[in-house]
């Protein structure tokens, strides 16, 4: 029965998610879309950070590295590609480029090895330990871009033109918006199958006994390790379609508050739940829309609603509508 | 006083009305209004709706909006007004790289933007758009007004320290282009460091004769009042950002003999500055900062331009904008070629007026002074 | 050169025991209760707050520091009374979220009372000017006084958790959870005193850096993730731990700042030099931290998990 | 011995002052049970963790199937064939029984990292888990969550996964452990007839069960082994009687 509800509660989400953007652009409101936009993709980086925080039990409060990795990857390509500079001449010609396909892929490979290193080194620990040296690679990452002057340093890079996707007219909100969502769907169907796969019963096994999967055999080393990959790969690609939301990326995708942002939209909305990184940045985002716009010291009820979440609203938005959950 | 400033009201309105061209004018206004840094962007809008209010136009509508000092949630913002709110004029923005993530994009989709703070050199030299107006200054101008007057001052070997970003380096660049002696030594600190123990060690061996420091907001004050406590007496120098108005009360005395460079100070001798400085003190119950000045200078300048030209021929507007023929509280105020001021920049020095702290004008460090990056702009 | 190299010592020393106020009360309350608390930063900022408020209004500074102290735990008693308590058997989650809520109420909450501009507070007169330490070293009375406060907190905690019945409870509670309520000890109550304990060692924190720094909304963020940065070095729950990861990330700290700029100038030209120096230098703490777990997963002084 | 699976050779392994291995050396023969006895604290389980290479010795060999595992750790050990069950169940709460022992299956198949296809639709790991399951008698509680079970049918779960390992020898810490009388006989049957599919060495404190079954007995104290011997001669030596059975001679 609980599956059932939790699947109708899901279902509801999806079809509020996409129908408000649609409404909107009837009312022309095109802000609405914007910030469905926006839901979306910070959703997507909440997709990612629940595979290893939800279903891996692995904490990572350093998430916005690879965030920010995404951006840059996106800025710094077509930055190179508008002023018409190469990256890189010698040994061979890399040239910036404005199509998004491409810099999703180098979005997607420079964040899996840095992903990579970092989890070699973070996952010997674990608890706060993990939560701490998590963060501590992040903040290296955040200042060197703050210091590092070739692609702005604290003042970030502008995109002039929103990059390109094949068929699409990506300046107008609509479509825009249509291929986040698109790519939302793919990367939560994606996880959905994941943690149902060889693969997933493995981590979540990793999370819940960690002492018996060393006894059956498998080691829950290697098994974080590729999750922490993944789950940074899906981070970073959201991070370089918010850097094309803006049109911009700056330091601040790197930053602590980042991560705690996509942290608490993945708490917010129910941990190792399919959809609570939506649900959970869909209520953050309409809070700071709605109370940001009626008083100036908006953040103070923001912080007191958070609060009566965490205390009364176990399990987050998901968690409370859709009752205990049984196993996955 | 009350009667006097009705009066002030009643004329520009009357003004207004009977120049006005019943074409609307929509503003947009995106400022740091909570968080850490909230105080400059409160004093700039302050500064703006004064000047709206005693305008008291029908036709100039203004919506204000919160950045948090996000450039991410300053681009979300700049395309709500422009996509929803469908402003013509866009304007707040207190920091550099959120105008960098703002003014690109917003005047390349044919908005105006009159800066109140921020104008990186950028969007001064090659980026410089005819959209793209700056009202307070290049952000060199007082860097370089302050190494011109430690120059002049007879001062020869400076240690200067600016924090590791592109404003703190551009900073010491300004700084460097017009000082003429030698830099003892050049220190890049950390934003948002607030402690200077170590810095202040290394000044104190330098044997320099002069420091010129630039640390917007609460850096600047945690370097004023340990820079105090620490016993070196070698004079400092620095734009007027560390030692305006809302900052001064932080740094209590220890501030008193700073001498700071400024294209404003509130004893600006002009019948325009003396009434904004009373009018904004009675509104607010203080008194008005550097970013309130700026923000008033706009919002006249736009209503100046409003009563001349009619917003839907931009062309014209602009051309009304350019003019710049609006009484502004610096005195005199002329646009370069780049559409950033050319204005004179004065050396105050902080004291103490009864039990308010605040800057009197000593000199003017250098006069007329246009930025370094007007040439490189074609427009 | 050798003086300066000494006062940077000092320097060091004092920007250490400065963290430590800060990094063993969250030490503490993380030992004791399991608790993560994100809002200790808001605690040291209603420190800083009281006493400048404290000060203006009766223009003691000493007045100011007292009523730092007993906001700061105040503050911290209501926190734990009425949200934190909830939490000690919620998952680290929960935990972050709530108490980064409690950022959001502190940091709007002061400035809706005290408005958006920072504050003044200013060193007591007696405390203001310099000493001259042996090797001609001229030095700031007040950042002498800092560092000999900070050793009197240090000295004074070591011997609270190691001779006294409080402390007793305290170190069982670490040990054992369970073993505490056995002994019939009142653990709400106990948990009240330590958090508040905590809280005030934040708040006077605050109140000292306050002095020196900007009395502003926001002040203790960085400094938080500093105090986390800390713990972690020294072990979680571990005081002698804290103590001697505060001193290391002062002295990390404030000799990177100094030394690496100069390092680089030994092979770049002066101002790529201090460019790529102070990159590094903010880096620096970070760095350390992720060796020292590297080596030794669980801190310096920390038990296995 | 050229017929053992497993070998101790003089095993040592410290805790400070206390010596929780003394120069341990036991075999493990093929087809046999070999129970490993002794009171409370003489180093029983510390002896299995270092077999099972969750802690490392001191000092000394341990050979399995003929190579030496001194360096191999827990993971590779298991893989090796060496299946363990702890003295307190250590299970996966939120799966269900089904999935424990598919975990198992899915790391005997050597094929972790396959990301698409669902488990619960494999049919490579779904009926060979559910054959383990009925052979402990499970089948009927395969769907339940293993955190909602009983702890009888908790301990018979473990079993399950050890035997989806499909080992060259088991280590059982205790399966009896809070069984109750009806379920340690039924245990007991069971393990009777295992022994012919892998050796098990056994440690145990229901002495009725040790004395049904064991083919050897070796006598655990304080890290010591004090006797080697079939049932017979456990039961007549008197080093055992003084030491570990409390008699006098």
């Amino acid at each position: 029965m609980t599956m059932n509800r939790e699947t109708l509660i899901n279902t509801i989400i999806a079809v509020a998610f996409v129908a408000v953007p649609v409404i909107a652009m009837g009312m022309n409101e095109p802000f609405i879309i914007t910030l469905a936009t926006k839901v979306a993709i910070f959703a997507m980086a909440g997709v990612g950070l629940n595979l290893v925080l939800g279903f891996g039990g692995l904490v990572s409060f350093g998430h916005a590295a690879f965030f920010g990795i995404g951006g840059y990857a996106a800025g710094i390509l077509a930055s190179h590609a508008l002023n018409y500079e190469p990256i890189m001449e010698s040994p061979f010609l890399i040239e910036g480029t404005t199509q998004m396909i491409v810099i999703w892929i180098v979005a997607l490979v420079v964040s899996a090895l840095v992903a990579l290193a970092i989890a070699a080194i973070t996952l010997r620990t674990s608890g706060v330990y993990f939560i701490m040296i998590t963060l501590a690679f992040a903040q290296m990452i955040y200042y060197f871009a703050i210091s590092w002057p070739a692609y702005g340093g604290e003042d970030g890079l502008s995109i002039y033109v929103r990059n390109g996707f094949p068929g699409i007219n990506t300046l107008d909100p609509i479509s825009f918006f249509a291929l986040c969502a698109v790519m939302l769907g793919i990367v939560m169907l994606f996880s959905a199958v994941l943690i149902r796969s060889r693969f997933g019963l493995a981590l979540q096994g990793a999370r819940q006994n960690p002492q018996r999967m060393t006894a059956v055999g498998i080691a829950p080393f290697r098994i974080r390790l590729v999750a922490f990959v993944i789950s940074a790969m899906i981070t970073a690609l959201a991070g370089a379609l918010y850097a094309d939301l803006n049109r911009f990326v700056s330091p601040t995708m790197l930053s602590w508050h980042m991560s705690g942002e996509i942290m608490i939209f993945v708490i917010l909305g129910g941990v190792g739940r399919l959809f609570g990184p939506l649900a959970g940045a869909a209520l953050y985002i309409i809070l700071e829309h709605l109370l940001g716009s009626v008083w100036e010291f908006w953040q103070l009820p923001l912080g007191v609603l958070l609060l009566i979440v965490v205390l009364f609203a176990r399990g987050g938005l998901v968690g409370v509508l859709a009752g205990e959950r049984k196993h996955a | 006083m009350k009667g006097m400033k009705t009066t002030i009201a009643a004329v520009a309105a009357l003004f207004a009305a009977g120049a006005a061209q019943a074409e609307p004018v929509k503003v947009g206004m995106i400022t740091t209004l909570s968080g850490g840094g909230a105080g400059l962007g409160i004093d700039a809008r302050d500064g703006f709706m004064l000047a709206v209010k005693q305008a008291n136009n029908p036709d100039l509508q203004v919506v204000i909006e919160d950045d948090q000092r996000k450039p991410d949630v300053a681009v979300q913002l700049a395309d709500k007004m422009i996509q929803q709110e469908k402003v013509d004029v866009l304007t707040g923005i207190i920091w550099s790289n959120l105008a960098m993530a703002v003014v690109p994009s917003a005047v390349a989709q044919d908005k105006l933007y009159l800066s109140v703070n921020a104008a990186p050199s950028q969007l001064a030299g090659k980026g410089c758009n005819a959209n793209y107006f700056s009202v307070s200054y290049q952000n060199d101008n007082l860097h370089e007004a302050a190494g011109g007057y430690a120059s002049s001052a007879g001062y020869k070997n400076a240690f200067i320290l600016a924090p590791n970003y592109p404003a703190g380096k551009d900073s010491l660049a300004g700084f460097k282009r017009f000082f003429m002696g030698d830099v003892a030594e050049e220190i890049y600190t950390k934003l948002g460091q607030t402690d200077y123990a170590a810095e202040i060690a290394q000044i104190r061996a330098s044997g320099a004769d002069s420091v010129f420091f630039f640390l917007p907001g609460g850096m600047g004050i945690a370097f004023m009042k340990q820079y105090a406590q620490s016993g070196v007496n070698i004079p400092l120098i620095g734009p007027a950002f560390s030692m305006d108005q809302g900052i001064l009360g932080a740094v209590g005395d220890d501030a008193i003999g700073f001498k700071n460079t400024s294209n404003w100070s509130k004893d600006i001798d002009n019948a325009t500055n003396k009434a904004f400085v009373e009018t904004f003190q009675a509104e607010y119950g203080r008194l008005p900062s550097l970013y309130a000045a700026y923000g008033f200078d706009t919002a006249n300048l736009l209503l100046s331009a409003m009563g001349k030209a009619s917003i839907s021929d931009k062309e014209a507007f602009r051309d009304a904008l350019r003019a710049a023929d609006f009484s502004s509280v610096r005195g005199k105020f002329v646009f370069g070629p780049n559409q950033h001021p050319i204005q004179d920049i004065y050396v105050r020095e902080v004291v103490k007026e009864g039990d308010v702290l605040t800057n009197k004008i000593v000199g003017i460090a250098l006069s007329d002074h246009a930025d370094a990056y007007a040439s490189e702009c074609s427009m | 050169m050798f003086s300066l190299f000494l006062e940077q010592l000092l320097n060091s020393l004092q920007s250490g025991l400065m963290l430590f106020l800060m990094a063993s009360g969250l030490t503490l309350v993380f030992g004791v209760m399991g608790l993560i608390n994100l809002a200790h930063g808001s605690l040291y900022m209603v420190g800083a707050f009281a006493c400048a408020a404290v000060a203006a209004w009766t223009g003691s500074f000493w007045l100011g520091l007292v009523a730092s102290l007993m906001a700061a735990a105040l503050a911290g008693v209501l926190v734990e009374m009425l949200i934190i308590r909830r939490l000690y058997n919620r998952d680290h989650l929960d935990q972050v979220l709530a108490t980064f809520a409690l950022i959001l109420v502190f940091s709007e909450g002061t400035r809706w009372i005290f408005g958006s501009f920072p504050l003044f507070l200013s060193v007591p007169d007696i405390l203001t000017g310099t000493v001259v330490l042996p090797g001609a070293l001229e030095y700031p009375i007040f950042r002498l006084a800092i560092i000999i406060a900070g050793l009197v907190v240090a000295v004074g905690l070591f011997l609270l958790i190691g001779k006294t019945r409080l402390g007793v409870r305290i170190r069982a509670g670490e040990a054992d959870r369970g073993m505490i309520a056995a002994l019939g000890v009142n653990i709400d109550q106990l948990y009240t005193v330590v958090f508040a304990l905590g809280a005030a060692l934040a708040g006077l924190a605050g109140a000292f850096v306050g002095t020196t720094q900007s009395v502003q909304v926001g002040m203790g963020e960085p400094v938080l993730i500093l105090a986390f940065v800390v713990i972690v070095i020294g072990g979680i729950g571990s005081i002698k731990g804290a103590l001697i990861g505060s001193l290391l990330v002062g002295f990390t700290d404030t000799m990177g700042r100094f030394l690496l700029p100069h390092a680089f100038a030994t092979f770049l030209d002066p101002s790529s030099a201090t460019a790529v120096g102070s990159a590094l230098a903010s880096m620096l703490i970070y760095i350390v931290m992720a060796l020292v777990l590297f080596l030794r997963p669980s801190g310096l002084f920390g038990t296995e998990a | 011995m050229p017929d053992a699976i497993l070998s101790l050779s003089n095993i040592t392994k410290q805790f400070g002052s206390l010596l929780a291995s003394d120069d341990v050396t036991l075999d493990l023969r093929k087809g046999e049970i070999h129970a490993l006895i002794g009171p409370n604290g003489a180093g029983k389980s510390t002896l299995i963790k270092q077999i099972a290479g969750e802690i490392k010795s001191d000092s000394g060999d341990i050979h399995f199937d003929g190579q030496k595992i001194n360096e191999l750790d827990a993971v590779a050990r298991s893989r090796m064939g060496l299946a363990r069950t702890f003295q307190v169940s250590s299970l996966m709460p939120e799966f269900s029984v089904l999935q424990n022992v598919m975990l198992a299956r899915q790391s005997v198949s050597g094929k972790v990292f396959r990301f698409f296809r669902p488990v619960l639709s494999d049919k490579s790991l779904v009926e060979p888990a559910m054959a383990q399951l009925e052979r402990v008698g499970l089948a009927d509680r395969a769907q339940m969550r293993a955190a909602d079970i009983s702890h009888g049918e908790r301990r018979q779960l473990e079993m399950a996964v050890a035997l989806a390992l499909e080992p060259k020898a088991f280590l059982l810490d205790e399966p009896m452990a809070g069984m109750g009388p009806e379920g340690s006989k039924r245990l007991t049957g069971f393990l009777d007839g295992l022994r012919t599919q892998a050796p098990i060495l056994l440690v145990e404190h229901d002495m009725d069960a040790v004395f049904a079954l064991a083919d050897r007995i070796s006598v655990l104290v304080y890290g010591r082994i004090i006797a080697t011997g079939t049932v017979d001669e456990i039961r007549g030596n008197e080093d055992v009687k003084r030491a570990y059975l409390g008699e006098e001679a």
